[in-house]
């Protein structure tokens, strides 16, 4: 057991469970994160997208945004692995 | 280096099970409005589907079946798919990605963006089909002295 | 006092188990364990954020016909963030593995003291 | 929608993220394509945020939503003066970067050239992608984007560098999930991604020990992206062992943009009256800093290899960026602003001036200089300007941030940080000096290369010219600093501040 790196590791830990104290209990449909910008997504899924899967629309659509960069980071990861691995055809 | 395994109880099983992978993850895919799917989960099993032939099939062989140069057309195209469905919803006034704009036979907005969003499920497909494969491919013919097939 | 214990250990449960693999990350000395490590640190964010979305009664994120409250569904939003985190994820454990490769087949070992060693 | 929805907004990415996916088709036609595309994007890019800039001088913020979506559901871009005048730096350094790219690229990796300049396209498009979003967890998208090209790109360096680029990883990684988890932990207390709105959400909420925690770990995980002093373990040996192309690259650019990151967060989704003064943020921040000036310059001092004495340099630089934030007035905010363009700059030009040495001797050592302004003369006269420049000489760039960064100290009666700055000067204008008298004035070893006593062998011209618009922009930038100031940077500042 090395020792510095297990203080960093319980300070870090330390931090992270005095940060729960006041979040909203587990599984509380009434906390922000349920009720500010989820509810859109929930409610006019099928009015707004056709899409009843509602991962799909918010994934594809309202933040399809992000998607973009996900396959970009994936594209990137290939074309790393590639790059370091393999020389370009010659 | 994978090579060739003798067996023929796995390579037959594996000959039976992999169109159904296939199959299941172009289900996947397809259903993704209207079950847990999508893109990505059907591109991961696409992929793995080829991963599998690899393992059974050994490296030679697969070379046969997917060179780099076509993934990397399949991982480009994808990505072309997602971006230019953005660009062309751009061109035709609206935002990026507004796939409202998009100029479909459709009777209202909801449904052409429901057709947009299978537009970009189908890039992303393609894109991590490919690139799961090339992530494979890459680390595991490390040892081939960098040799492009 | 029990109440608010059996509200929050979830979030306990998940910082333990990325606190062992920040631990791994900082603490180890061999490349895998590092990495290994650093996959159990992003999973243990994946589950904090899904562990954000669940409302207790709630279904999957799937509209049924005729019930269109946002109460009767988890909330999509984190997990579409964390479809986002796991490829992220994936990404960098490819190319972690690449690089470790790349270090493999110059020192024939990951034992970082032992690379340490030979590059001087 | 009455915001002004110009495309110019989108195109500053889609533009190079579209190229760099036609590179490796392209690639296997015409393997040069790579550095005239990449060139191409960048260009485009660098128009579109001049656009950009002019437009949010003249007209205001800009907004664009992201598929016609309103903010707190969909996406949005958000152009303010602040990441306006940070999105023209870096399009301005990549250009002049990737012009001087080409020959020094065909030297060190001429059989990768294709899919480096691929993901060289993608690390310049994470980067412009982390400038312009106004949304945290987008921001943690490019942010991704921009770190896996960087380790991916420093991994394929010389011998100790996929050691390097691996204790990168997991660095970086370290700094990207505490990020992760600070938009965790504010999205559990106000549901809302997006800056504009969490602004307008975190106000009520400043009592909250969550809140607090999101802010601190926002902290740790930049100041690691950055390099900021203790956590800056992996940075020297990275842009040491990186191909010269990369460490010219990212050395100016990277570490700005994380630093952007920092001041986004303190200054717009925090308020500073919160995250600076009553945390105290500010006081920790800038304690850090002043260890960092002082250590970076101090390491810098024990290096005989040119990168990594930049790279320690570039520690210390960061310290002064951060400084700035940390001193928690405006004048400092705008001399760390400043730095951000002038440091880009200096570092652009001497990591240039590093390419150059490797391009053309092969090794960095600095003991193996001498005479080498008889070689090449024109290479070593920009490498005087910057050194001039980092040192902090009047007409130079360098001096002016400097200057408002001891303004900024004198006003908040920091007279300790002051002192910081002026020893850091003394120091680095001990290493700087040391290279330039090496260079300049010690006589060339006369035996070895008699063959190449005094023959002149300057650079190919696709690197000098940019260099030497580098050399002579430090000079502009020193001139001109006062109109930068009050006609950007004054605007980025925010409101009350």
């Amino acid at each position: 057991m090395k020792i510095f790196p297990f203080l960093i590791v319980l300070l870090t830990g330390g931090l992270l469970i005095y940060g729960t104290q006041e979040m909203p209990p587990w599984g509380d449909p009434n906390t922000p994160a349920s009720l500010h910008v989820s509810p859109r997504y929930i409610e006019k899924t099928v009015e707004e997208t056709a899409t009843p899967d509602m991962v799909t629309s918010v994934l594809a659509d309202y933040r399809g945004y992000d998607t973009l960069g996900e396959t970009t980071v994936i594209f990137t990861a290939g074309l790393s692995c590639l790059l370091l691995l393999r020389k370009d055809r010659e | 280096m994978i090579t060739q395994y003798e067996n023929v109880i796995i390579k037959t099983i594996c000959r039976l099970l992999i169109p159904f992978i296939q199959l299941y993850a172009i289900y996947v895919l397809m259903h993704g409005h209207y079950s847990p799917g999508g893109g990505f989960q059907g591109g991961v099993m696409m992929g793995a589907s080829f991963i599998l032939l690899v393992i059974a099939y050994g490296l030679d062989e697969a070379r046969r079946r997917i060179s780099v140069k076509a993934l990397t057309v399949y991982a480009c195209l994808g990505l072309f798919i997602y971006s230019g469905i953005g660009a062309f919803a751009l061109l035709m006034g609206g935002n990026y990605l507004d796939y409202g704009t998009l100029p479909l036979p459709l009777s209202s907005i909801p449904k052409i963006r429901a057709m947009g969003i299978l537009g970009i499920e189908i890039g992303v497909f393609l894109g991590v089909m490919s690139i799961m494969i090339f992530i494979f491919l890459a680390i595991a013919s490390y040892d081939t002295g960098g040799k492009d097939d | 006092m029990i109440d608010s214990l059996m509200s929050k250990y979830n979030y306990w449960m998940y910082i333990v188990l990325m606190m062992i693999g920040f631990y791994a990350m900082i603490g180890k000395k061999n490349l895998v364990k590092k990495l290994i490590g650093m996959n159990i640190f992003q999973t243990a964010i994946i589950l904090y954020y899904i562990s954000i979305g669940v409302k207790k009664g709630g279904t999957l994120p799937v509209l049924m016909e005729g019930v269109p409250h946002a109460a009767a569904y988890v909330n999509p939003l984190p997990h579409v963030l964390m479809l986002t985190a796991i490829v992220v994820s994936v990404s960098t454990t490819g190319v972690a593995l690449a690089v470790l490769l790349l270090i493999y087949r110059r020192y024939k070992t990951l034992e970082e003291d032992e690379i340490l060693k030979l590059m001087r | 929608m009455n915001a002004p929805q110009i495309p110019a907004a989108i195109l500053i990415i889609l533009i190079p993220l579209m190229t760099s996916y036609s590179i490796p088709l392209l690639g296997w036609r015409w393997r040069g394509a790579g550095y005239y595309l990449a060139l191409l994007a960048i260009g485009a890019s660098l128009v579109c945020s001049l656009i950009l800039l002019y437009t949010v001088l003249t007209v205001g913020t800009i907004h664009y939503h992201l598929g016609g979506w309103l903010p707190p559901w969909g996406i949005e871009y958000v152009i303010d003066p602040l990441n306006g005048f940070v999105g023209v730096v870096v399009c301005c350094l990549s250009f002049l970067v990737t012009l001087s790219s080409r020959a020094s690229v065909e030297k060190e990796l001429a059989d990768k050239k294709v899919r480096f300049y691929t993901i060289y396209l993608l690390l310049f498009t994470g980067l412009m992608g982390i400038t312009v979003t106004g949304d945290v967890f987008n921001l943690y998208v490019f942010l991704e984007i921009a770190s896996l090209t960087a380790y991916a790109l420093i991994a394929i360096g010389e011998d100790g560098a996929p050691l390097a680029a691996f204790n990168y990883i997991i660095m970086g990684t370290i700094g990207a999930c505490f990020y992760l988890l600070g938009v965790g932990y504010l999205y559990i207390m106000t549901g809302s991604l997006n800056i504009a709105d969490l602004a307008k959400l975190l106000p009520a909420l400043y009592g909250s020990k969550v809140v607090l925690v999101a802010l601190s770990f926002f902290l740790i995980g930049t100041a690691i992206k950055m390099g900021l002093f203790p956590l800056h373990v992996w940075l020297p040996d990275a842009y040491t062992y990186a191909p010269s192309a990369v460490s010219s690259f990212i050395a100016p650019l990277m570490t700005k943009v994380m630093a952007y990151i920092l001041i986004r967060v303190m200054i717009t989704v925090f308020e500073p009256s919160y995250s600076l003064k009553a945390v105290p943020a500010g006081t920790i921040l800038s304690w850090l800093a002043a260890a960092a000036i002082l250590a970076g310059s101090i390491l810098a001092i024990a290096q005989s290899d040119f990168k990594r004495m930049l790279a320690y340099s570039s520690v210390s630089q960061i310290g002064y960026i951060v400084l700035g934030v940390g001193l928690a007035n405006a004048t400092g905010l705008v001399g760390s602003l400043l730095h951000i363009l002038n440091h880009g700059f200096m570092k652009a030009c001497l990591f240039t001036v590093a390419a150059a040495l490797m391009l053309k001797t092969g090794g960095r050592n600095i003991y193996q200089l001498p005479g080498m302004h008889r070689r090449m003369p024109f290479t070593m006269a920009a490498l005087a300007i910057g050194a001039l420049s980092m040192v902090g000489v009047p007409p130079t760039c360098g001096f002016f941030s400097k200057w408002y960064l001891i303004l900024g100290a004198i006003e908040a009666g920091q007279w300790v940080f002051v002192g910081v700055i002026l020893l850091s000067s003394l120091l680095t204008a001990v290493y700087f000096m040391r290279m330039i008298e090496i260079i300049f004035l010690r006589p060339a070893p006369s035996g070895g290369n008699e063959s190449g006593e005094g023959v002149r062998d300057e650079i190919p011209l696709s690197m000098s010219v940019p260099l030497w618009i580098l050399a002579a922009g430090i000079l502009l930038l020193g001139l001109f600093n006062e109109r930068i100031v009050s006609g950007i940077l004054r605007l980025a500042l925010p409101a009350g501040y």
